[in-house]
């Protein structure tokens, strides 16, 4: 299984632990990425709030880039996005361009004044979808040597992977996730709000709010007795994790809950060693997960 | 239909109990499709014969289409089957003719199947439409019941040809 | 902004406001609204907006433009698109507000409300310029654009994600930086265009005036103006 | 043979042809047709001015042939027969153009349309030219009427039948009659006890001799037509013999398994030998054999064992039986939607989530709690959630109103209210209270302290200290709540039945978008389909409160009725014929008329149709080698003109 590989910024930067840990499981379980070339930011949430429609031709450049790699000639390319983020703007662009004539006509042009075209064939799957559709969980369960046995994870799925399409999940009460942990051992708390909104940039610019948002999803996640919780977007992590003692500041509470990829949580599952998923990343010590684990 | 796009001109011949009623519903639901086909209503798809296909494309149709109840749900209890096994020797008829395949058409289309009537009309006028307008082998009247006759006798032996549908 | 509880008159309404944000990507459908406020029900945000997003739609088709253009509520919005696939009548709330942001860059009513319009625009601008986003520098630049004792404030955070070898200090750009530019002012001149078939007799009635270039804060805020698109302005 | 004098009628049918279609231009046309001696266009052809047109140039102008082009012939074709013969011309010197089902509904482009509008009036001017004069033919009216579906609306259609001394089968899929009605605690706005008003006519059902009523049955084959319908009906297994059992339920109380009761909604247990209610009719049970250990395991028999009548037979077996009939109607009712498909009300997740139909249960009498409204703890809620307008209203469930929801949540939210106290809160976003009384009701809720809080209940999800909470904006004050709740009841959408689709084929019913059988015309053929002499009524239709389905009910009776007494029922002269002279005997033709309507003439060593049994669907005809077959107004040569001006346009 070869995909289009999209990192996105987030994961050339703050969260070089998600791809550390992505580029570490995927030779496992058989899936090869291969990194689109000079990709450029997908417009995250900050460009569509300047210039709706420029921040479509700004993702659907990546789109162009993707239908032009090489991925042993299959019939066509997909994208794999491991940014929850990015994966909902390749799919806004790429929905644009497919469903809205309007749109079509002006994203062609636009790229094509940059001398590139897009078909529209490539198809876009965030890395969770890759794993539990097109790698399957039997094939995940056979590489689990370390399971997570006792770990109580929270799965959090955050918005942008389940909306606004719910392409490969329920838009509100996704399963995936849950699934993938169960299959690696894990006890899979009920987290009610898995697709609750971590407030993404609002950190920055309003943060009292974002940190509400924050604080009412640690207090889920303890409150039914979590050890962890299992994020599959950067910003979710960076928020969930960086942020976490100012939620503590503000609200005089006293979380702390370490915030893991899922593909870290995988690669222990798998027995890899630690470093190669750059665990002991976080703000918040992830030594009490491996001591559960007897890492 | 105006500009410079070809409008291919196609007759479809509809049977009263199942698919006029189907045009009748996409009608009553507002669906709307292109304006190329013209209806002739028969009480039954068994009733269209060869020789209707024939005249139309001779009088000028670009496409023909025959549109019944589902297999089994024949208001005449069978005269669909009928159509079926008579639409197979049309193909293969057409297809001697030069005529291409996605210019005739048997499609199901019940009485409460307005948007896939509705459907089946976008699809033939999209498919006709790039292959331009008919070319006439056949122009005269005169000679449609002796290419009716031919048509049998040629397609009894056929069995296992292309029909190219 | 408290709440107006003027009278109304047909004077003080903008009657082309909801065609022009109608004309944007996604926000065909605001005409379709019925008011039932499951957008607002589902909005974890709405408890801090000064109006309920059902209540900016309905100003929106009302034509109270210069309130909605000036609202905090436009800015708390968080991407989260909870409201888009809960709404009945099948309305891109999220879209929507992407429009009403994007309007009000370019018609400057956004100083008042905090640092949003300064962090979108600048977010916009470093990508446009690097291809990539750049975190610290996002952070730096938003900062001194606004108020630099923010980076105080910011410190303790950037330093722990530092420490964690999580803040890049270099940017990275793309290769094809110039192929991006013409992307860019071919979008700018396209939608320019759609914007002067919007004005020409029988676009539309009312237009909206703000694409206009002109020396006033949001080109100096956002940089060099490309007509129609102000915001895909480039750094110096 | 007189001068052919064509009166062509362009009909603007208001705006509905007219928007679309250039009648006038269409009408200039016209007149440029051979033959053609009048083209009038006009508002409403088929209103009596229209007629009286038509009248009139067949009286003075020497009109002798007609078109109309207006809307589907399948609608108006026998109005226009009759307006011909009511001056003397013969009905079938007429042809109709569909030029609003088929051109200015359908179109986008005004052009296009007046296009093949024109196309399909020259169509018709040609063959009119060539119709022939044909007489109307009768055939005997069977006398019985077929009812689908034993809930309110098909229980008054069968009663009225059986009232006036008509005789009536009716056939319901469940072990008993009864519907949704017979779940329902209180109806409104009278508060009278559902039970109380549904069970006399249960079993005035049950008592009438002239009617048939088939339980646990459904029908799977219609054919024939109106006045003859052939409708085959399987007779479920019920695993219990009817004529022998006594009702004594000793089965029932003796059975081991235990399942979800259906009638219930789940919240009470019922056995695999079971009445759905109590007050059931036929108040016998049935096997259910998906649960039933007997079936399952292979072992058990207890309720065999016990059964003094000896009624219980594991033997039986599915049975087919056949029955003609001369109407039908339909009346198969509605199904309330699954919440849980749309997680975010909870329902599913959340055990104090129900569905309205469930409360409808918690609050009756005879329900599963004896009418205690009960947490799932036993617990008294001390605060219920109503959410109006789950899945109705709404673009990615049901688009349509589900019409009687705003009437039962203020119907629950005044037993809630009067059942346990404390507070109710009701989710809206308009109330409908559209009916007699309707309004007079909401004043009442009003009065009695219900809240109202205008907006559609978003989320219902558990808040920090375990409690349900609804999340919601109170529209009329323009603010984000979050009300604690300790049980959330969802008006959830009136939808078609699961099998609607299959029963729409069965009995070839029309559904239109929202996926409801479809009536002849939204105003004043309510009760007609498409089909003639297969009639709707109630919720199949759509969704609608007892009242109407009741009135609907006997609607279709008088409409079966006005064509079973009648006693004989007109069939299309349109039926095919063999041309003696050029019949070559080959008998092609024999084996391929489904009804054996042709046979061979030894004698004359030709093929002769036999036109009492022939239905005119030409089949035959398209398949005479020598051409010596041919069907009344369906000849080749009309067909060949058809198509010959509808190609020149």
């Amino acid at each position: 299984m070869r995909y289009a590989y999209y990192p996105g910024c987030s994961l050339k930067s703050s969260a070089y632990d998600y791809e550390r840990s992505t580029r570490a499981i995927c030779p496992e379980l058989g899936v090869e990425l291969e990194e689109i070339h000079d990709w450029n930011c997908c417009g995250a949430t900050a460009i569509p709030s300047v210039d709706p429609t420029a921040s479509a031709v700004l993702a659907a450049r990546n789109l162009a880039l993707a239908e032009a790699t090489d991925v042993n000639g299959a019939e066509a390319v997909t994208v794999a996005a491991a940014c929850s983020s990015c994966y909902a703007m390749l799919t806004r662009a790429l929905n644009y361009y497919r469903e809205d004539p309007a749109m079509r006509g002006l994203i062609g042009q636009a790229l094509a004044a940059g001398g590139r075209t897009l078909a529209g064939t490539v198809k876009v799957k965030h890395l969770l979808e890759i794993i539990v559709n097109d790698v399957g969980l039997e094939a995940v369960k056979a590489l689990v040597r370390k399971p997570l046995s006792g770990l109580k994870v929270a799965p959090y799925y955050g918005c942008l992977i389940v909306r606004p399409k719910g392409a490969f999940d329920d838009a509100e009460q996704p399963m995936a996730l849950d699934r993938l942990l169960a299959v690696l051992g894990a006890q899979v708390v009920p987290f009610e709000r898995k697709t609750k909104c971590c407030g993404g940039a609002l950190m920055t610019t309003k943060e009292k709010s974002a940190l509400r948002l924050n604080e009412d999803l640690l207090h889920e996640a303890s409150s039914k007795g979590a050890d962890v919780i299992a994020v599959v977007c950067p910003m979710c992590q960076m928020n969930l994790d960086a942020y976490q003692s100012n939620v503590n500041t503000a609200y005089g509470t006293h979380y702390r809950m370490p915030v893991m990829y899922f593909t870290q949580l995988m690669g222990l599952a798998f027995g890899l060693n630690e470093r190669r998923l750059a665990v002991g990343k976080g703000t918040v010590s992830h030594a009490a997960v491996l001591k559960r684990m007897g890492v | 239909m105006s500009g410079a796009e070809f409008e291919p001109r196609i007759i479809g011949f509809l049977c009263n109990w199942c698919s006029y009623a189907g045009a009748d519903l996409a009608g009553v639901s507002r669906l709307k499709y292109p304006a190329n086909i013209r209806i002739i209503r028969v009480m039954c798809s068994g009733r269209v014969e060869p020789a209707f296909v024939l005249k139309a494309f001779a009088e000028g149709a670009d496409g023909v289409l025959i549109s019944g109840c589902h297999p089994g749900d024949c208001h005449y209890l069978e005269g669909n089957h009928k159509a079926a096994a008579r639409a197979r020797m049309m193909e293969r008829l057409l297809a001697q003719f030069g005529v291409e395949p996605q210019r005739f058409r048997l499609a199901w289309a019940s009485a409460n199947e307005g948007e896939k009537f509705a459907g089946i009309v976008k699809e033939m006028v999209e498919a006709i439409r790039p292959l331009g307008p008919f070319r006439r082998p056949f122009a005269r009247m005169d000679d449609l019941a002796r290419l009716e006759t031919e048509a049998r006798k040629d397609a009894e032996p056929a069995a296992g040809g292309e029909t190219g549908a | 902004m408290e709440p107006n509880l003027q009278v109304l008159r047909e004077g003080d309404l903008d009657h082309g406001f909801a065609g022009l944000v109608r004309s944007y990507p996604g926000a065909g459908k605001i005409l379709g609204c019925i008011q039932c406020g499951t957008c607002t029900g589902s909005c974890q945000l709405a408890q801090d907006m000064d109006y309920t997003p059902r209540r900016i739609i309905e100003m929106v088709r009302a034509g109270l433009k210069d309130e909605v253009l000036s609202s905090k509520a436009i800015w708390y919005c968080a991407s989260c698109y909870s409201c888009t696939v809960r709404c009945p009548k099948d309305i891109k709330v999220t879209e929507v507000m992407y429009a009403l942001r994007a309007l009000s860059l370019r018609r400057r009513r956004s100083r008042s409300v905090g640092l949003s319009p300064v962090f979108y625009s600048t977010f916009s601008r470093l990508v446009n310029t690097l291809g990539k986003m750049y975190e610290a520098g996002l952070i730096v630049l938003v900062a001194l654009r606004s108020n630099p004792f923010r980076l105080v404030k910011l410190a303790p955070v950037g330093g722990r994600m530092f420490f964690q070898g999580k803040l890049g200090l270099l940017p990275k750009r793309v290769a094809g930086r110039a192929e991006i530019q013409k992307m860019l002012a071919k979008t700018a001149a396209l939608q320019a265009e759609a914007l002067e078939a919007r004005r020409s007799p029988g676009g539309g009635g009312v237009i909206d005036a703000a694409g206009d270039a002109g020396a006033h804060d949001g080109a100096r805020l956002h940089g060099r103006a490309i007509p129609g698109s102000l915001e895909t302005g480039v750094l110096p | 043979m007189p001068e052919i004098r064509v009166g062509v009628y362009i009909c603007h049918c208001g705006s509905n042809i007219a928007d679309k279609v250039k009648v006038a231009e269409v009408c200039d046309f016209a007149a440029t047709l051979p033959g053609v001696a009048v083209a009038r266009d006009y508002q409403y052809m088929c209103a009596d001015p229209g007629q009286e047109l038509i009248r009139r140039d067949i009286q003075e102008r020497g009109v002798n042939r007609v078109v109309v082009a207006s809307c589907s012939p399948r609608m108006h074709e026998p109005t226009f027969r009759k307006v011909l013969e009511s001056v003397g011309l013969n009905g079938y010197y007429f042809e109709m153009a569909n030029i609003r089902e088929h051109v200015s509904w359908v179109t986008e482009d005004p052009v296009a349309a007046t296009r093949k509008a024109k196309a399909l009036v020259a169509g018709a001017v040609g063959r009119v030219e060539l119709h022939e004069p044909l007489e109307e033919r009768y055939t005997v009216m069977n006398k019985t009427t077929l009812v689908v579906g034993g809930g309110i609306a098909g229980i008054e259609a069968a009663l009225k039948i059986a009232a006036s001394g008509n005789s009536v089968w009716l056939v319901e899929k469940e072990p008993s009659i009864g519907g949704n009605m017979a779940k329902l605690d209180k109806t409104f706005p009278t508060l009278d006890c559902s039970a109380c008003i549904l069970t006399p006519k249960m079993v005035s059902v049950a008592q009438s001799e002239n009617i048939k009523l088939l339980t646990y049955a459904e029908v799977v084959k219609v054919d024939g037509c109106v006045g003859n319908f052939q409708v085959t009906i399987k007779k479920k297994a019920r695993s219990v013999d009817l004529a022998k059992c006594t009702g004594c339920g000793i089965c029932t109380s003796k059975c081991v398994v235990k399942v979800p009761s259906e009638f219930d909604g789940g919240l009470a247990m019922r056995k695999a030998i079971y009445t759905p209610f109590p007050q059931a009719v036929p108040n016998k049970p049935a096997i259910d054999r998906e649960h039933c250990r007997q079936f399952v395991v292979g072992k058990c028999g207890v309720c065999q064992k016990l059964c003094p009548a000896g009624a219980v037979d594991y033997d039986q077996v599915d049975e087919d039986v056949t029955e003609t009939f001369g109407a039908i109607i339909v009346a198969t009712g509605y199904q309330q939607m699954d919440p849980s498909v749309g997680p975010q009300w909870g329902y599913g997740r959340h055990e104090n989530v129900l569905t309205a139909l469930q409360f409808e249960r918690l609050v009756n009498a005879s329900g599963p709690t004896g009418g205690k409204v009960k947490m799932k703890n036993g617990e008294t809620p001390k605060a219920i959630a109503i959410l109006h307008c789950v899945g109705s209203r709404d673009v990615n469930y049901h688009e349509s109103c589900s019409r009687f929801c705003c009437m039962y949540g203020l119907k629950l939210a005044h037993l809630a209210k009067e059942k346990m106290g404390g507070e109710v809160y009701n989710f809206y976003i308009d109330l409908r209270c559209f009916g007699k009384g309707y309004e007079e009701f909401y004043n009442r809720v009003l009065d009695e302290g219900v809240h109202f809080i205008r907006g559609k209940g978003a989320e219902v999800i558990t808040d920090r200290d375990g409690r349900l909470a609804v999340r919601v904006e109170d529209t009329l004050l323009g603010r984000w709540r979050e009300v604690p709740v300790d049980m959330a009841v969802l008006s959830a959408a009136a939808e078609p039945r699961a099998d609607a689709e299959r029963v729409a084929q069965v009995l070839g019913i029309q559904r239109s978008r929202d996926g409801f059988f479809l009536e002849a015309h939204p105003k004043l053929e309510p009760l007609k389909t498409a089909t003639d002499g297969v009639f709707i009524a109630g919720c199949c239709q759509g969704p609608k409160d007892i009242p109407d389905s009741v009135a609907q009910g006997a609607g279709a009776a008088a409409e079966a009725l006005s064509l079973v007494t009648a006693g004989k029922v007109k069939i299309s002269p349109v039926i095919a014929g063999v041309n003696e002279e050029r019949c070559s005997g080959c008998k092609v033709c024999v084996p391929l008329c489904p009804y054996t309507a042709i046979a061979y003439d030894e004698e004359k060593k030709i093929c002769r149709v036999n036109e009492a049994v022939c239905k005119g669907c030409g089949t035959c005809v398209a398949s005479c080698p020598s051409g010596a077959l041919s069907v009344k107004h369906f000849t080749n040569q009309q067909i060949f003109r058809q198509i010959e001006e509808v190609a020149a346009v």
